[in-house]
């Protein structure tokens, strides 16, 4: 709760705490059906509307409401971001923790290892996971969360390395805490800070990402929306329907600007150097 | 330099590592070669047609055997045949990449030059109107998707103007450097949007951290002008974090960049790769990823000398 | 003048008895020459032979060679380049594309320096059709001996391949020796631009005189444009629902029937395509293609559609999944979305599952699916476009999973009746069988797509996509 | 003669007008023309704000001076009002006029440039010049503060010299432009006693040359006493008294600046080290006693070195070579020398951080009550910021090494925390509370409560109230000799600080590259030492008794630790001083 005041007593953080809020009430609308339209029902006669007062943002090639879609769009493209976002940041906190702490061969195994994948071209992973799972919202959350893996690792590392020559680390050592509490209470919350930070940069990413893997088919299936995927639908009738491309990017643009700001504030809250005592 | 060749060392072993899975992943990716060339019509083939297509794509050995046999040829500098180009993997691969290369160069470029000078301004108006209309600016700039910053370019340039670069017909850089140039502005452009964006953001942070060290008020107490504390005390020391961003980006994009490639029509690496994915064009894949793993742990080696090189305390050996 | 041209997707290699891919055969039907060609009209004209002829029995078929065909490497072409030709396309080890349609070769003759005999096993009406295919090209008999076919293009064509970067682009010069004269432009010069935004923005600044599109929605913003022409053509290509009969409850022919009559064809069309094209029953060839009107259920009847689902006890409906290929044909989403809206009205609740094309296509070979949303592949003559699915030996049983005896029937006779009437009269009722029996729902032909400027003169859009009227295309200043 | 800095009523801020907090309100002070003034104070009393106000670099840290004047006596004779001057005349007067020392020469100088290049650039900035007369400049400043080999320092870059090296670059770089005023901001509180020494001589030489005033910032009454001519003493942003060096000293008129002279610890040659030794009266009273609760023999760390393709070691790092000595219940053993001698690691050694090449140490369990833990060796370190996990509440500080050695958290065991936090004289409420809510010396009683949370036999105190402000050491200092007689416990104290060594040391050992060079009873050791290394160390200690002394420069290296591989140093001879002292003969 003391968070939640302190996000919004940050000034950045008050603009991206009450988007990313705002967001999130869209996503649970749209997920309780609470829709001006069925975001699945296709109005026959009225495609390709333009914004008008019955449909706020237009209609799409099927005569969709592209309003209810984008509300359940903003659901689904939460739900792969969170999942994957939250999947890679554990895994990589797990093997950067470890590799920080035993080094020596676990560490280079470790890094040359997210080397590799970081250096795989990241389609192919796509298109790899999606064959053995089958494409749709868990394929993305696995093929994104298998990209983000490497970059939560050594952002965990870093820091974890000089955590690891702490003093209090020392001081836990000689009182012979054992590695799982050394690891967990003195390393880990301390990260707490870059890791929150990671989060919300790598949840704007995904949005992103999740929009690359529909562009490419490999991501949410029709008919359900997800903004990616309103968003390369839309590609080819930019210009006759430019509504179908505009909303579905400014939401996108609009929640990672939400992201961010919420990612700066938080850096500004976390950060001992700037903590009001 | 022990430190060097020691990185060096590790090379093949992650190389031999990539190569392994990029192997078995792209086999276990339904469809091959002949699927890809005849499409539906494949279902056409009588077993013996089928057989001797397979020969002729060299995917009739089991696994194991076309993986030695390719590994093998590996140490005469042979990656094998592209089938669909009918060149050796070696030259289809180094004829796209200078243009991969000059992409990504040309879009570090611009992001360099306006994301450094746009993170230093705003670091030094910190919380003030200027600061946060740049980073309002680098914000919108991170979070557009680069396909619609392209569509959407394209589009204003050709209906609104009238006007847009020669649109495929890539002439490389040696050819006629202004006509390539022209070429390669937009695309260039596009990705370095998104790219300038980060560095502008990143630059902000890190020089928000040194404005605030010590030395930074030495060298005031000697007297120094502001620019100078600016650009030459404080910004080399807050170059670590952008060169890591840089860095990392830089590697991405010498994998290529697949959406802008395919926006732009320019043949580089990042389409040629999707483009050998989609056609099953085994010995391009491999060939192709060895070649983008090895570009990126160069430049991640680049990366760790160049901290050497911007910042005397860092020391490698122990990194 | 050079023609420069674009095109979203490059061909994918150069041997023409190989290469099946619609972007393949558009570069190689400028480069090679088959011994006769279609017109506008599917009615088959000269080619590298000047005339030909069945024998009485149907059993000999004779080809004169225009003496003034030749390679691009100065070669006439010969009885024996044919004679090789068709030998590499039979020839199992090929891995020809139109092999199956000339299992009824028994033999080629080559009595003098102009003709050409073909010994047929049986009567084989649909092989001088076959003949007509690009992947029937007659190559030079040295190249094949050297092994050169597919790495050098070497043709009778009105073009040579200059240079070519794969994915990047194409020079094709004009064949100073071309038998069919002089070409109209003295080469062109092919982009491939992956993007059909692009494709447009790049002909709305004149940089392109010519291109191919793909997809409708980009297609329909050309006539919008002063300076630029959109030329189209119905093509023999369909767009279908394949059901899997092998599969319950499809196996089930009132369900079958009833997803048939729950479809709304043109509204299918209307929505994925802009409407840009014709509902279609299961011959798309303007000769022997049927009235719509007159086939099983082509006015939509949900009514008709519930009762045929109960009658087969499927009152609560059920579940399938349907897929499709991602961006092939560019309108497959579209497709699959509109139907599973219309499907769901007589209770069959479809999941779409998109797939990458290789993918898709080796999903599609197993017949490893419930539904399929599909682009099929036209031909000019109704028993090689079909024999390969309703036939009970057909290639392809696996994927249509459905052998029926009156269909096979029909076929069988099709195929041996020399008689265009009477083919025309057996066709049609194939035509009304198959769209009873139901195992696929066919949808709509769409347009093939070309955009040029305005100044460029000489095209003639085919039926079959063909561009080989570029040989006599003009650009004007 | 008019002063060349005249300060009247100066009030200083921070933050933006509405939430300002002034931290300086009105202090009014003059420097006379070759005058050192110096500011002494506790930490926070505004000596560092005061003194960076007087070129206005107070700016930069988000401070601002609301009234009063800051008059500067030019060069040319005119006199400016800093409080209202431009910014470029600022730059002009900053470097030229006045130069600044810092108290950080690690930090204090840009790490990415050269030392040449910076030590130039005041001379290019204030003296025009360029290319190699300004290296040439650069070169002779070095000279000037006494850096051997200035010419190839040029291009090393800082992380490349010492401390005490690093200082003195500081200084070259303050005095490039003769600046007729310095800002000395305690330039030698982050170095060794030594070093120390050798910094405050070339200060007092360097002045006594160009005749430049100073500004000496300091909360060490001591290091004041050698060099100035008249001391402002600070609290809570007040001056509240000021006046020439004898008067402060001798006659003391407030009760801060008295607190300031008698309550914290000087050094007093020996004379106040403690008397209630448990040697002697073990010696002769109670011989069973005698059992040592920690014996160390032999000990020897090394860090090997490695260079070339395979990593091959080539020598090692003699971080501590042949330790020994022994530590009875109740007793006090510190270890000094000046940094880098060993003392850390002689201490982590014993803690078990780092594994020994060789050497025994016993630890003695049974000399400690029942209830003890299976380590019964405990640290306090000497940051007390860093060694508290920021992230823990106390009652999870205090509860780690509980759950470490198995138990769980009960009653008894939070029972045993408020009586041990009352005991460390923090509040109840504590418990909840995390680090940041605490002050430093409050931060460090957290640490010590929690080394006895398992009730040890010996504490090891590395450095334990280095990081404390002056009264606040007197505090802590106090509460580990009543801990120590209260639980028995066995320190040993490892300080670089002889006025903290003498007043808690029972017994001292001295350190120099890695060995004990002279050991023996505090007294002893501190009013007679025999080796030279001992006598140099407790020469170059500042004293209020030796009041403007002179210091002595010498620019000698501390020798190198790195030896090649195999090498074995020669056996220790020892030679007796009295009862309990002895000496390492000089090979
Ligand atoms: N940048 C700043 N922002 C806000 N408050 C500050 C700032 N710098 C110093 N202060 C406050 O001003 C007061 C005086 O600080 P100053 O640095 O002058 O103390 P000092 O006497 O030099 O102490 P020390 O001996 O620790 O250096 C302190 O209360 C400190 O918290
Ligand atoms: N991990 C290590 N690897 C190599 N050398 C080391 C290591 N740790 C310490 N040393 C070296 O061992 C020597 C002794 O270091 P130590 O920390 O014990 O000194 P100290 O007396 O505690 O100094 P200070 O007063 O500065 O704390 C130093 O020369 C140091 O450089
Ligand atoms: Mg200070
Ligand atoms: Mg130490």
């Amino acid at each position: 709760m003391g968070m939640v005041r302190a996000i919004f007593a940050h000034p950045s953080g008050r603009i991206g705490g009450a988007i990313v809020l705002v967001y999130v009430v869209i996503a649970l609308f749209g997920a309780f059906g609470l829709t001006p339209h069925d975001p699945l029902m296709q109005y026959r006669i009225d495609r390709l509307h333009g914004p008008s007062p019955s449909y706020w943002m237009g209609t799409d090639l099927f005569g969709r409401d592209v309003a209810s879609r984008l509300m359940k769009g903003v659901g689904q493209s939460f739900t792969v971001a969170f999942f994957s976002v939250a999947a890679a940041a554990l895994s990589g906190t797990v093997l950067g923790l470890t590799a920080a702490w035993y080094g020596k061969r676990w560490d280079t195994v470790m890094m040359r290892l997210m080397d590799v994948l970081l250096a795989f071209p990241a389609i192919l992973l796509a298109l790899l996971v999606v064959t053995i799972i089958g494409p749709g919202t868990w394929t993305s959350v696995v093929a994104i969360s298998i990209v983000y893996t490497p970059i939560f690792t050594r952002v965990v590392r870093g820091p974890a390395l000089s955590l690891k020559t702490r003093d209090f680390v020392d001081a836990a050592r000689t009182f012979g805490s054992s590695r799982f509490y050394i690891l967990t209470r003195h390393l880990l919350l301390n990260l707490v800070a870059p890791l929150t930070v990671q989060v919300t940069l790598a949840l704007a990413w995904a949005l992103l990402t999740e929009a690359g893997l529909s562009f490419l088919g490999l991501g949410t299936q029709p008919p359900a929306a997800s903004l990616g995927l309103m968003l390369s639908d839309s590609r080819n009738l930019m210009e006759q329907a430019p509504w179908l491309l505009a909303f579905p990017a400014l939401a996108i643009m609009l929640s990672i600007l939400g992201f961010n700001l919420l990612g700066d504030a938080l850096r500004d809250i976390l950060d001992p150097k700037t903590r009001r005592a | 330099m022990n430190y060097l060749i020691r990185r060096l060392a590790a090379f093949p072993l992650v190389l031999i590592g990539v190569s392994i899975v990029v192997f078995i992943a792209i086999r276990l990716v339904p469809g091959d070669a002949i699927t890809a060339m005849l499409g539906t019509e494949a279902g056409l083939l009588t077993p013996q047609q089928r057989s001797s297509l397979a020969a002729y794509f060299g995917i009739d050995q089991p696994w194991p055997v076309q993986y030695w046999r390719w590994f093998t040829g590996l140490f005469s500098g042979d990656l094998g045949i592209s089938v669909t180009y009918g060149k050796p993997v070696l030259a289809v691969i180094l004829e796209r990449f200078p243009l991969t290369l000059e992409l990504a160069l040309l879009s570090m470029l611009i992001a360099l030059a306006i994301g450094v000078p746009a993170g230093v301004f705003a670091a030094t108006r910190n919380e003030r109107p200027a600061d946060l209309g740049v980073r309002v600016a680098a914000m919108i700039g991170q979070s557009t998707p680069s396909f619609v910053v392209g569509l959407v370019l394209i589009y204003i340039l050709s209906a609104g103007f009238g006007v847009l670069p020669t649109m495929g017909a890539f002439t490389p850089l040696w050819q006629d450097p202004l006509q390539n140039l022209g070429q390669m502005i937009l695309p260039a452009v596009t990705l370095g949007c998104a790219f300038a964006a980060s560095v502008t953001r990143v630059s902000r942070s890190a020089m928000l951290d040194v404005l605030s060290d010590d030395y930074v008020r030495t060298a005031r107490a000697k007297g120094a002008p502001e620019r100078s504390v600016i650009w030459r005390h404080a910004l080399p020391n807050a170059l670590v974090p952008v060169v890591t961003l840089s860095g990392i980006e830089f590697g991405y994009l010498l994998g290529g960049a697949v959406i802008v490639e395919q926006i732009y029509a320019l043949p580089g690496l990042g389409r040629m790769v999707l483009e050998a994915i989609l056609q099953r064009d085994y010995a391009l894949v491999q060939g192709s990823v060895l070649f983008i793993a090895l570009n990126f742990m160069i430049v991640n080696l680049l990366v760790d000398l160049a901290y050497v090189a911007l910042d005397p305390r860092i020391r490698l050996e122990g990194r | 003048a050079k023609l420069r041209m674009a095109w979203a997707q490059d061909a994918t290699g150069l041997d023409p008895h190989k290469q099946t891919a619609f972007s393949s055969l558009r570069l190689l039907e400028l480069i090679y020459e088959p011994l006769v060609r279609l017109d506008a009209e599917l009615k088959i004209v000269p080619g590298i032979a000047k005339s030909w002829a069945f024998s009485a029995d149907g059993k000999e078929l004779t080809f004169k060679l225009d003496p003034k065909a030749k390679f691009q490497n100065g070669a006439a072409v010969t009885p024996a380049d044919v004679k090789a030709s068709f030998e590499r396309i039979l020839d199992e080890k090929t891995g020809a594309a139109n092999r199956a349609n000339y299992l009824s070769i028994a033999s080629i003759e080559t009595p003098d320096a102009e003709t050409v005999t073909f010994k047929l096993s049986q009567p084989d009406a649909p092989i001088l059709t076959a003949m007509t295919d690009t992947n029937s090209s007659i190559v030079p008999a040295a190249d094949i001996a050297a092994g050169t076919i597919g790495t050098k293009a070497v043709g009778s064509g009105p073009f040579k391949l200059e240079r070519w970067d794969p994915n990047s682009k194409e020079i094709l010069t004009a064949n100073k020796d071309w038998a069919g004269g002089a070409t109209g432009v003295e080469g062109i010069e092919i982009s491939v631009l992956p993007d059909e935004t692009a494709i447009l923005a790049a002909m709305r600044t004149g940089q392109i005189d010519f291109a191919l599109l793909n997809d409708p929605l980009i297609a329909t913003l050309v006539p919008k444009e002063p300076k630029l022409q959109l030329n189209r053509a119905p093509v023999l290509a369909y767009h279908v629902l394949q059901l899997n009969p092998a599969r319950k409850p499809m196996n089930e022919l009132a369900v079958r029937q009833a997803i048939s009559c729950a479809v709304d064809r043109q509204a299918v069309l209307d929505t994925a395509s802009l409407g840009e094209g014709k509902v279609t029953g299961p011959l798309t060839m303007p000769f022997f293609a049927s009235d719509p009107n007159t086939l099983f259920c082509y006015k939509r009847d949900v009514e008709k559609a519930k009762k045929l689902m109960a009658d087969a006890g499927m009152t609560g409906g059920f579940t399938a999944t349907v897929i499709a290929a991602t961006g092939e044909p560019p309108t497959a989403a579209a497709e699959a979305q509109v139907l599973q809206a219309q499907l769901a009205e007589i209770g069959v609740k479809l999941d779409i599952k998109m797939m990458e094309l290789n993918v898709y296509v080796d999903t599609w070979l197993k017949g490893d699916f419930d539904m399929a949303i599909a682009l099929n592949g036209g031909r000019p003559d109704p028993y090689t476009m079909y024999n390969r699915y309703w036939t009970k030996n057909g290639n392809l049983q696996k994927v249509s999973n459905f052998a029926d005896d009156t269909l096979d029937a029909l076929l069988q006779k099709g195929r041996v009746e020399t008689d265009p009437e009477k083919r025309k009269a057996i066709f049609a009722d194939f035509d009304k069988e198959l769209a009873e029996k139901s195992p696929w729902v066919w949808l709509y032909t769409s347009y093939g797509y070309t955009a040029q400027q305005k100044n460029v003169q000489g095209f003639v859009p085919m039926p079959t996509g063909s561009l080989a009227s570029l040989g006599k295309v003009t650009v004007g200043q | 003669m008019k002063p060349i800095l005249s300060v009247r009523d100066l009030h200083v801020s921070f933050g933006r007008a509405p939430d300002a907090k002034e931290v300086v309100h009105g202090v009014s002070f003059e420097v006379g023309v070759g005058e050192v003034l110096a500011i002494v104070g506790e930490s926070g009393s505004g000596k560092s704000v005061t003194a960076l106000s007087t070129n206005r670099l107070i700016d930069y840290a988000g401070g601002r001076i609301t009234s009063g004047t800051i008059e500067l006596l030019r060069a040319d004779g005119t006199v400016t009002d800093i409080g209202s001057a431009s910014t470029q005349e600022l730059t002009k007067i900053r470097g030229a006029e006045i130069g600044v020392i810092f108290q950080e020469p690690m930090t204090s100088l840009n790490p990415v440039l050269s030392i040449g290049a910076q030590v130039e650039e005041a001379f290019r900035l204030h003296r025009g010049l360029t290319g190699r007369q300004a290296k040439a400049a650069a070169r002779e400043a070095l000279e000037r503060v006494r850096i051997p080999d200035a010419e190839r320092r040029l291009s090393a870059t800082p992380d490349q010299l010492s401390g005490g090296m690093l200082q003195r670059v500081m200084i070259a770089m303050a005095l490039a432009c003769n600046p007729r005023l310095l800002i000395a901001d305690e330039p030698t509180t982050a170095l060794d006693v030594t070093v120390q020494a050798q910094i405050m001589a070339l200060l007092a030489e360097l002045r006594r040359e160009t005749g430049m005033s100073m500004i000496f910032i300091s909360h060490d009454i001591g290091l004041v006493a050698g060099i100035a001519d008249r001391v402002m003493v600070m609290q809570d942003g007040h001056a509240v008294e000021q006046g020439e060096l004898g008067q402060i000293l001798d006659h003391p008129q407030h009760p801060y600046t008295k607190h300031l002279l008698h309550a914290v610890p000087h050094f007093s040659g020996g004379d106040a080290a403690r008397t209630d030794t448990i040697r002697a009266q073990a010696d002769e009273m109670r011989p069973t006693v005698a059992k040592p609760t920690l014996a160390v023999d032999d000990l020897v760390v090394r860090y090997p070195l490695k260079s070339g393709w395979l990593s091959r070691p080539f020598g090692a790092v003699h971080a501590v070579d042949g330790v020994g000595f022994d530590l009875l219940p109740g007793e006090t053993l510190a270890i000094v020398g000046e940094s880098g001698s060993g003392k850390s690691t002689t201490a982590r050694a014993v803690l078990g951080l780092v594994a020994p090449t060789r050497g025994a140490f016993s630890v003695d369990a049974h000399a400690a009550r029942p209830g003890q833990s299976r380590l019964p060796v405990q640290m306090v370190f000497q940051n007390p910021y860093a060694s508290l996990n920021p992230r823990l509440s106390i009652e999870q500080i205090l509860g780690e090494p509980v759950i470490a050695a198995g138990q769980r958290i009960d009653a008894t065991v939070r029972a045993r925390m408020t009586a041990l936090l009352a005991r460390v004289g923090l509040p109840q409420d504590s418990l909840a509370r995390y680090p940041h809510q605490f002050s430093g010396g409050q931060r460090q009683r957290l640490c010590i409560a929690r080394a006895l949370m398992l009730n040890p036999s010996v504490v090891v105190l590395d450095e334990a109230v280095s990081a404390l402000d002056v009264s606040v050491q007197a505090r802590v200092l106090e509460l580990l000799v009543d801990l120590q007689r209260e639980y028995g416990l066995a320190y040993l104290f490892i300080s670089h600080d002889m006025a903290v060594v003498e007043r808690i040391a029972h017994r001292v050992a001295v350190m120099f590259a890695g060995q004990i060079v002279e050991i023996g009873e505090a007294k002893s050791v501190l009013s007679d030492p025999q080796h030279p290394y001992t006598k140099k160390l407790i020469g170059a200690v500042p004293t209020i008794a030796r009041r403007r002394q002179h210091f002595e420069l010498d620019t000698r290296q501390v020798p190198s630790l790195v030896r090649p591989l195999g090498f074995e140093p020669p056996p220790a001879t020892w030679r007796e001083y009295g009862r309990d002292h002895k000496v390492r003969a000089e090979a």
